[in-house]
């Protein structure tokens, strides 16, 4: 493994890097640029047929009839299947998700139904042919209401709206440090459903050869597991012992959304089963609206105090989560709550608690920060409340109770390399808190710490690769990490070349095909760059070691006098053996060897304890974001005018795609505080469309600053640390803390829409004077 | 390989059709089962701007026995031919023609009895590639003035015939009904071809075959075809005949000859008749006077036009002549059809 | 999505006669990008597809040298009108209007004509047209005949257009000096969007003062069509105009205003933009007119 | 350039096409709709890779105008399964070893298919007929053979 | 068929028949096989599907196939030049990181591509405003206005120039 000599050399050798910390163009951005990249929407088998789903015209009813007959009559129409017709396959994490239903919907969002046919356009009208009585029955939409016992039960066998989940901790003594505490506040903040949006609609091929053995190509973030749960499903259609192979074609965007598998996917592959032929499910974009699941809708009760100089004693919070009408892994996000809510901020005594209910609404699903952003929301925007309660400087609390190195966090965690003093050091500067400033503009902050070295969600949190090289050089790396756009495959190219003295160019990452490539836990908890990356530089190193080995016997040197570097050994500064001519030479030579590693890094965290005790990373990611806002009090309109986010990194692998990570991260952010939200009705989906869920255009583009602070993380390839999530976490405390700065309302409910600020000033100082010389300079901030 | 662009038109009656092809004129083709007229498309030997189809034209593919004999229809599929019983009992012959044609079941399920007789002739240097063609001159048939086939070069085109079916037919005396929009004829099949390599049929561009007419068996007649290949199937001739003999009283009455595969059309031998006529039926020494006679005539014609030597296809015209007589008179002896003479 | 066949006339009276051929089952498409949308959703289906765009007539924009009116073609582009310097310098309310329709895409393809017909209450090309006292030229079997913007529109979806009828012309008449126009769409984000309110103001001062002479205020997404404020364009007219006068206008604005709720916003809400916006634009109009003054 | 309609059922699938003249069937299954089971092994009627049956009877798709195919069924190897059971014909040719590169076996099997649907209980000369228009450079046909008279046989024992 | 267009897609002169319900999208990527021209949502609201019609970004998803009869098309797939070397612009979004997942890449390009040719020296507010048809989800947009802007040279009028060198550079 890593000796220790080299890691800790490591920050003296770290301008020598050849490709490490370069701004290196994407590996697939060409392909991407040329049109030549195929996405799910580019795939057709021969002989494929085109699935479609009926979805439920109630939010929760009986399902007395499902007719058939005229959509099986049309011509084309291959296949239809109705929750009688198959044997039970049932999803999510708690399997209360059967993939047809019968006998009960209980959302819009319910497939009923699904027809192959030969043809996307028969496929749909077969759906238009298909009978289905329902007797409704009373529903309900919220999950406060739902936890009383007057309420429509959504599973009645469970006797309860209520899930039966563990969801609730208490470190130190809450009460004792509540007496303590002379500043104490105590809020209700609550946030509402906003969804991925990737750009590539869902879609997936499901294809079983003639011995039953299955291929499906899918968007999926978790191949391995994909494989497992699809295994599952053959397994219910009474297909064992056969293959099941998973095949991800480029991925237009993932955000969380493929960290499980869903329905579309199961029912292609029953659709694939009963046909006998190649099955394409691929959502339109409205069914992507509908029928993906998006980010859990949370309220959040926090109490939170400290001494008098501002020192934190306790953080007191509980939740309700709107889980819908399935539980899907969305209703483990309070796991991954814990870690800002027990550790971001040096904070002793933490208690917290989360209810998850059943609705009749939408079930929700993991999205980027995986209920780190509901919760930062909340912790942040508190945070500021206090330190004014305090009456000290906002960025000077955060100073007071920032995490620093050697901290171990009331649940555990084991703070190693700590950015986040340098993040708020940056951010404060940048946006020079304190001074005075014109009307109607405001300054924010807030941190985030999110976990940055792998997550033990599962028992394994590992990674496999397997690195060849052929006669010219040429590297292989077979990953079980899944690029879905972010960059995965150039960092790890990046990496191994680094390990290799070779270019990025030289290296090609495979990470397509679960027949290939080596397991991996799947794309989550931004652990790709640390997990992936830890286990491509292992396989490197293997590599390494045998390739100075084979030189030294090639070349009569001593293994410490070579160097590897640019495609060639080096004695003293000259070239004396390329890499390509040494394995072409292992290769032609009796009895020769073949250039080969494999590695499965499993990171050093562990799994939660009983108490939800437990480091669950191997380290952590901190960042902090600051914003500058200009409200237009007439009209409750935000305009963001600056924008910081700096982050601990770690180490910057790629900084140009660092800066992507962030600036993607950030208006996602910005999107979930001020424009974003699913608008649900009792249930259904209001504005399934890019009209009217408002995703953030280019002309609303903020030229944010990506600060990066780079800790060279003991643990990380090179020092990285994960940075996938954390670009959208304090995104929206930062903006409202910026509004409150600015106007002096305080909106604890997201997203933050112009009704809401004006609703609020309007409520706080009666009427409103609209100058008629400020307006006129700035009437773009309306627009 | 991709076929040239074309325009199809699929007539639903022999009239319509007969309408097209005289309106069209020499830019069109008849399709009938495509199995030789497409692969010369394919190789850019004709491109006909149109083809018109006789898939909807039922009235040609009937096959049918009446009282003068057999009524075939031009678009009668091979594979129809040879499932018919009366042509296993009383032809045996043409069954044995008919089944030697390409490949068995395959080709016959779209090739036609009209198709096969009306195909072009074939020649070593004419039927290949653009490609294969462009490394040399032009040949005769192909519209240049030169002929590969024939050694020391000629004006002529020196093709050759490969019909499998009109040796017999011709032999049998068939008959053919030949139609234009304005005009029907009937003449004996012979008369179809012309001898001329460049052109080997004797149909005018609005004209198409529609019918074979066969005549009745007749007692104490035999049929038999013979083809030498280097394969049992997918293979042109080397050499083949037809041959029919007509006895009386166990001798020769009226006998025919056909050699096909040697000539640019199919070669009738003239002094069977004379040679064999009042001999005993199935004189080997006869037969094999005849068969030299044939090997003689053949040889005057015999070019370069397949990949087998001149000479060996010579020879080997005696062989398959005598072949195909001795089985003829044996089965006009016996009286005995095709599956009862197996 | 329901199959249809597209024609293509090439002359404005083959369109009519074609339509009337294809009585009930056929409609008219120019740029197409609602047409398309409405039969991709099932909300149209069509049997033929009429096309405008062959037809040559309705791609004229230019002014009328002896009236001075403005004119343009029904089946001039969004984009068209967004990037022509003379729309730019002298009408810059329509400027206002068209370059926040759909986006660069839609603005290529898509139709003045196609908007109006269309007649969305949030219309954004007829909102600064009607403040204009724009005029639509329309033919149809009968022949043509005008009428004013103003009265165009009937109801979401519905105008006085009969059957068969196409849109050949908008045309704006010359209008007075010391005029200035603004209009606002209100939305959530900078593109792409419905306006959750869009607010016209047009002013007309008197020579050598700061009357109002002519006031035009006109509101999208306020009514089941876009509507003229009556109440609030007297009370500007034949008063100085301040921010108080304005003020005073945006309520009279907000109050005749018929507002409702909807996925897009809260009738509250819009009812407030109204005011602001009013009052916004009214400003706007006072410095255009110094800006053109000063030229 | 100019299309004309052809209705055509292939594996039991309606399909209402416009194709050119000069298309032909095979073009058309592979090229337009994918079916790239059958093969293309030299373009004019001679190796037999292409063989498809049109109303179950086997022809050169390389030499079928897809026009000419209008209005008939066409089965391409593709459809030989049934609910993806393999046809016996396919399970036999698993089991005998008849398939080496593959490369002609769909043309193969549709000619064998045929065979088995003109006539179901073909004795070997009549499976040599039936496979005579198809060329395989690996098998020497003999397995090929064995594997259509094993499934001929079969039908044999059930009668 | 009911009928057919002739036209020049990337430079060359096409042929095809089509139905008159199809929309250029569907010929583009069903038909003609280019699937780089994505369909994000099929109604011209996110603009993953932007093409270039006679110098115009379009909605392919909302044009008419049949509307293209004698026009010219320019699809993704025939930006970079015939011997593979890459459009300036290209080449600055794959070095700017403007491409992450990738699949709005196609339409942002081309939409920026219809804004240099007629601008050859845009505004930041221009190339935003240009953009602004066309979502994407992934980068926030900053790397790729900065893509765009590279491509921009402030001195120079010509854009062919600035391309031209920029696509020889490298």
């Amino acid at each position: 493994m890593i000796d220790d000599q080299e890691r800790n050399g490591k920050k003296e050798i770290m301008e020598e890097f050849t490709v490490i910390g370069k701004r290196i163009s994407k590996v697939d951005a060409v392909d991407k640029a040329t049109g030549r990249a195929l996405y799910i929407q580019d795939l057709k088998l021969p002989g494929m047929l085109y699935g479609r789903i009926l979805y439920s015209k109630y939010p929760h009813a009986h399902i007395i009839r499902v007719g058939t007959e005229k959509a099986k009559a049309l011509p084309g129409v291959i296949t239809v299947l109705t929750g009688e017709d198959i044997p039970p396959v049932r999803l999510g994490f708690y399997k209360d998700n059967p993939l047809l239903k019968a006998g009960k919907v209980r959302s819009y969002r319910d497939e009923v139904a699904a027809v192959a046919a030969t043809d996307p356009e028969i496929a749909r009208e077969a759906i238009s042919l298909i009978d289905v009585t329902y007797e409704a029955l009373p529903a309900i939409f919220d999950p406060e209401e739902a936890l009383k016992p007057e309420a429509p039960l959504v599973h009645e066998e469970h006797k309860t709206n209520l899930l039966k989940m563990p969801w609730s901790l208490h470190y130190g003594d809450v009460e004792a440090a509540k007496l303590d505490a002379v500043f104490n506040v105590s809020e209700r903040f609550s946030t509402t459903w906003v969804t991925h949006c990737c750009m590539g609609t869902s879609g997936a091929i499901a294809d079983f050869d003639h011995s039953n053995n299955l291929t499906v190509y899918t968007n999926t973030q978790i191949p391995s597991l994909a494989q497992k749960d699809f295994q599952e499903t053959l397994k219910i259609l009474g297909v064992k012992d056969k293959r099941v192979r998973v095949i991800k074609p480029c991925i237009g965007g993932g955000f969380g959304s493929k960290l499980d598998t869903y329905a579309y996917e199961h029912m292609a592959i029953l659709l694939a089963w009963y046909a006998r032929r190649p099955v394409k499910i691929l959502f339109e974009r409205e069914e992507e609206f509908i029928a993906t699941s998006p980010r859990q809708p949370t309220v959040t009760y926090i109490s939170m105090g400290c001494d008098k100089e501002g020192r934190l004693l306790y953080r007191d919070m509980s939740m309700v989560l709107d889980n819908g009408a399935y539980t899907s892994w969305g209703a483990t996000t309070p796991s991954v709550m814990m870690m800002p809510i027990t550790s971001l901020y040096r904070v002793p005594n933490v208690r917290y608690s989360a209810k998850c209910v059943y609705t009749n609404n939408t079930y929700s699903q993991a999205m980027r920060g995986y209920g780190n952003p509901q919760a930062t929301f909340a912790i942040e925007s508190a945070i500021d409340m206090l330190a004014e309660a305090a009456g000290i400087d906002r960025v000077e609390f955060r100073r007071i109770n920032s995490n620093q190195p050697g901290d171990v966090t009331p649940q555990g965690l084991r703070i190693t390399s700590c950015g986040l003093p340098e993040c708020i050091e940056a951010v404060s500067k940048d946006l020079e808190f304190g001074r005075s400033r014109e009307n109607g503009v405001g300054v924010g902050l807030a941190s985030l710490i999110h976990v940055g070295g792998g997550a033990r969600i599962y028992k394994s949190d590992g990674c496999g690769t397997i690195i060849k090289m052929d006669d010219y050089g040429k590297v292989d790396v077979f990953t079980g990490a899944s690029d879905m756009g972010q960059g995965s495959d150039t960092i790890i190219a990046q990496i191994v070349a680094e390990e290799l003295g070779v270019q990025v160019d030289d290296v090609h990452v495979f990470h397509q095909d679960t027949d290939i490539c080596p397991w991996d836990v799947g794309a989550h908890a931004s652990r790709t760059t640390f997990v992936a990356g830890n286990s491509a530089l292992g396989a490197a190193k293997k590599i390494r070691l045998r390739l100075l080995a084979m030189a030294s016997k090639a070349t009569g040197v001593d293994e410490d006098k070579l160097v590897l570097r640019d495609r060639a050994f080096f004695v003293e500064g000259k070239p004396v053996l390329p890499i390509a001519k040494l394995l072409r030479g292992s290769h032609f030579t009796p009895r020769g060897e073949m250039m080969m590693a494999d590695n499965f890094y499993d990171p050093p965290n562990e799994n939660m304890g009983k108490d939800f005790r437990g480091n669950m990373s191997a380290t952590y990611s901190f960042g902090t974001h600051g914003v500058r806002v200009k409200v237009d009090e007439a009209t409750g309109k935000v305009e963001i005018l600056d924008y910081i986010a700096a982050h601990d990194v770690g180490r910057a692998i790629n900084p140009l795609l660092l800066d992507g990570q962030v600036h993607g991260g950030v208006l996602m952010g910005v999107g979930y505080a001020l424009t974003e939200q699913v608008i649900m009705e009792n249930g259904r989906n209001m504005n399934p469309d890019f009209r009217d869920y408002k995703v953030l255009t280019a002309m609303d583009a903020i030229h944010s600053k990506a600060v990066v602070i780079e800790t060279i993380d003991d643990q990380g390839p090179f020092g990285a640390k994960g940075i996938g999530e954390p670009g959208c976490v304090p995104t929206a405390p930062a903006i409202a803390n910026a509004i409150y700065d600015a106007i002096g309302v305080r909106i604890k409910d997201l997203p933050i829409t112009p009704e809401k600020v004006l609703a609020a000033i309007k409520k706080k100082n009666g009427t409103v004077s609209c100058g008629i010389d400020a307006f006129t300079q700035k009437e773009q901030a309306c627009e | 390989m991709r076929l040239p662009p074309f325009a199809y038109d699929r007539p639903r009656d022999l009239y319509e059709a007969l309408e097209l092809l005289n309106s069209y004129g020499k830019d069109c083709k008849v399709l009938a089962g495509g199995t030789d007229l497409l692969v010369r498309m394919k190789q850019g030997l004709v491109a006909p701007t149109h083809l018109v189809s006789l898939k909807a034209l039922s009235e040609l593919a009937e096959i049918k026995e009446t009282g003068d004999g057999l009524q075939i229809g031009a678009a009668v599929k091979l594979s129809d031919i040879l499932a018919y019983q009366p042509v296993q009992d009383h032809w045996p012959g043409l069954f044995e023609a008919v089944k030697a044609i390409g490949a068995p079941s395959i080709q016959h399920f779209s090739g036609t009895i009209g198709g096969n007789l009306c195909q072009d002739n074939r020649c070593q240097f004419y039927d290949q590639s653009k490609f294969f063609r462009a490394a040399r001159q032009t040949c005769n048939k192909a519209g240049g003035s030169t002929c590969f086939a024939w050694k020391g070069g000629s004006d002529k085109c020196h093709s050759a015939c490969q019909s499998d079916s009109a040796p017999i037919l011709i032999a049998m005396d068939a008959k053919v009904v030949i139609k234009s929009k304005n005009e029907t004829r009937t003449m004996p099949l012979e008369e179809l071809y012309s001898s001329v390599g460049e052109r080997p049929l004797t149909l005018a561009d609005n004209e198409m075959l529609t019918e074979i007419l066969v005549p009745a068996p007749t007692p104490g007649a035999g049929t038999a075809f013979e083809k030498l290949a280097y394969r049992s199937s997918i293979d042109y001739a080397m050499v083949s005949a037809g041959a029919f003999v007509q006895t009386e009283g166990g001798r020769t009455t009226r006998v025919r000859l056909v050699i096909g595969a040697v000539a640019r059309g199919p070669l009738s031998i003239a002094t069977v008749e004379k040679t064999l006529k009042n001999r005993p039926a199935g004189d080997q020494q006869a037969i094999n006077e005849v068969a030299i006679d044939a090997m003689n005539t053949a040889a005057a014609f015999i070019a370069n036009n397949m990949t087998q030597p001149v000479e060996y296809r010579t020879k080997m015209v005696s062989v398959i002549a005598k072949r195909a007589l001795t089985r003829a008179a044996e089965r006009a002896i016996s009286q005995k059809g095709f599956l009862e003479a197996k | 999505m329901k199959k249809f066949k597209y024609l293509i006339p090439k002359t404005l009276d083959e369109a009519v006669s074609l339509n009337q051929s294809h009585e009930g089952s056929a409609i008219y498409v120019a740029g197409g990008t609602d047409v398309m949308v409405k039969i991709k959703s099932g909300k149209l289906a069509p049997d033929y597809l009429i096309s405008l765009k062959h037809i040559g007539v309705g791609s004229q924009l230019g002014v009328n040298r002896e009236t001075g009116a403005l004119h343009i073609g029904g089946l001039v582009t969004h984009r068209t009108l967004e990037t022509s310097s003379l729309i730019r310098l002298q009408y810059p309310i329509i400027h206002d209007a068209v370059q926040r329709i759909g986006s660069t895409q839609i603005r290529n393809v898509a139709t003045i004509g196609g908007n109006l017909v269309n007649a969305v209450p949030s219309a954004d090309g007829a909102i600064p047209l009607i403040a204009l006292d724009a005029r639509v030229n329309i033919y149809g079997s009968a022949g043509e005949r005008t009428v004013d913007l103003v009265h165009f529109f009937e109801g979401p979806g519905q105008t006085v257009m009969d059957r068969g009828e196409i849109v050949t012309e908008i045309v704006v008449p010359k209008q007075p000096s010391r005029t200035g126009g603004a209009y606002q769409k209100f939305g959530r984000r900078a593109a792409m969007e419905l306006p959750l309110i869009g607010v016209g103001v047009l002013i007309t001062l008197e020579e050598g003062s700061n009357r109002c002479a002519k006031a035009r205020i006109t509101l999208g997404v306020a009514a089941p069509t876009p509507i003229r404020t009556l109440s609030a364009e007297r009370y500007l007219v034949g008063k100085e105009i301040t921010e108080n006068t304005l003020n005073e206008a945006g309520k009279l604005a907000a109050e005749e205003s018929r507002v409702r709720d909807s996925v897009r916003g809260l009738a509250w809400y819009r009812r407030e933009m109204v005011e602001v916006l009013v009052q916004r634009m009214g400003v706007k109009c006072l410095q255009r007119i110094k800006e053109t003054e000063a030229l | 350039m100019n299309k004309q309609p052809l209705e055509i059922s292939i594996n039991g699938d309606c399909y209402s096409l416009a194709v050119e003249p000069n298309r032909t069937l095979l073009e058309l299954l592979r090229e337009d709709l994918d079916l790239t089971g059958a093969k293309e092994g030299c373009g004019e009627g001679v190796c037999g890779g292409c063989t498809v049956l049109m109303d179950g009877k086997p022809v050169r798709s390389c030499l079928t105008l897809a026009l000419e195919a209008s209005g008939t069924h066409i089965t391409t190897v593709e459809g030989l399964a049934q609910k993806g059971e393999l046809d016996p014909l396919q399970q036999s040719f698993i089991e005998h070893g008849a398939v080496q590169c593959g490369f002609c076996t769909s043309g193969m099997l549709m000619a064998a298919k045929g065979l088995a649907l003109n006539n179901p209980h073909a004795g070997n000369k009549e499976i040599r007929n039936a496979i005579s228009g198809h060329i395989c450079r690996c098998t020497g046909y003999t397995k090929i053979i064995e594997a259509v008279e094993a499934v001929v046989d079969r039908s044999l024992e059930k009668r | 068929m009911s009928r057919e267009i002739k036209f020049v897609l990337n430079g060359a002169q096409t042929c095809v028949a089509i139905e008159d319900d199809w929309n250029l999208l569907y010929l583009l990527r069903e038909k003609l096989g280019l699937t780089g021209a994505k369909e994000g949502c099929g109604r011209g609201e996110c603009g993953a599907c932007t093409v270039i019609v006679d110098g115009l970004a379009v909605n392919s998803c909302l044009y008419f196939a049949v509307e293209i009869d004698g026009k010219e098309v320019l699809t993704i797939e025939g930006l970079a030049g015939a011997d593979g070397t890459l459009h300036a612009l290209q080449k600055s979004f794959v070095s700017n990181g403007g491409i992450q997942c990738g699949f709005c890449t196609p339409g942002m390009i081309l939409s920026a591509k219809a804004l240099l040719d007629e601008n050859p020296q845009p505004t930041e507010a221009d190339i935003k405003q240009a953009l602004a048809g066309n979502l994407c989800r992934c980068t926030g947009y900053v790397q790729i206005i900065e893509s765009v802007e590279a491509v921009v040279d402030k001195s120079s009028g010509d854009i062919n120039a600035v391309v031209r060198e920029t696509g020889d550079s490298d």
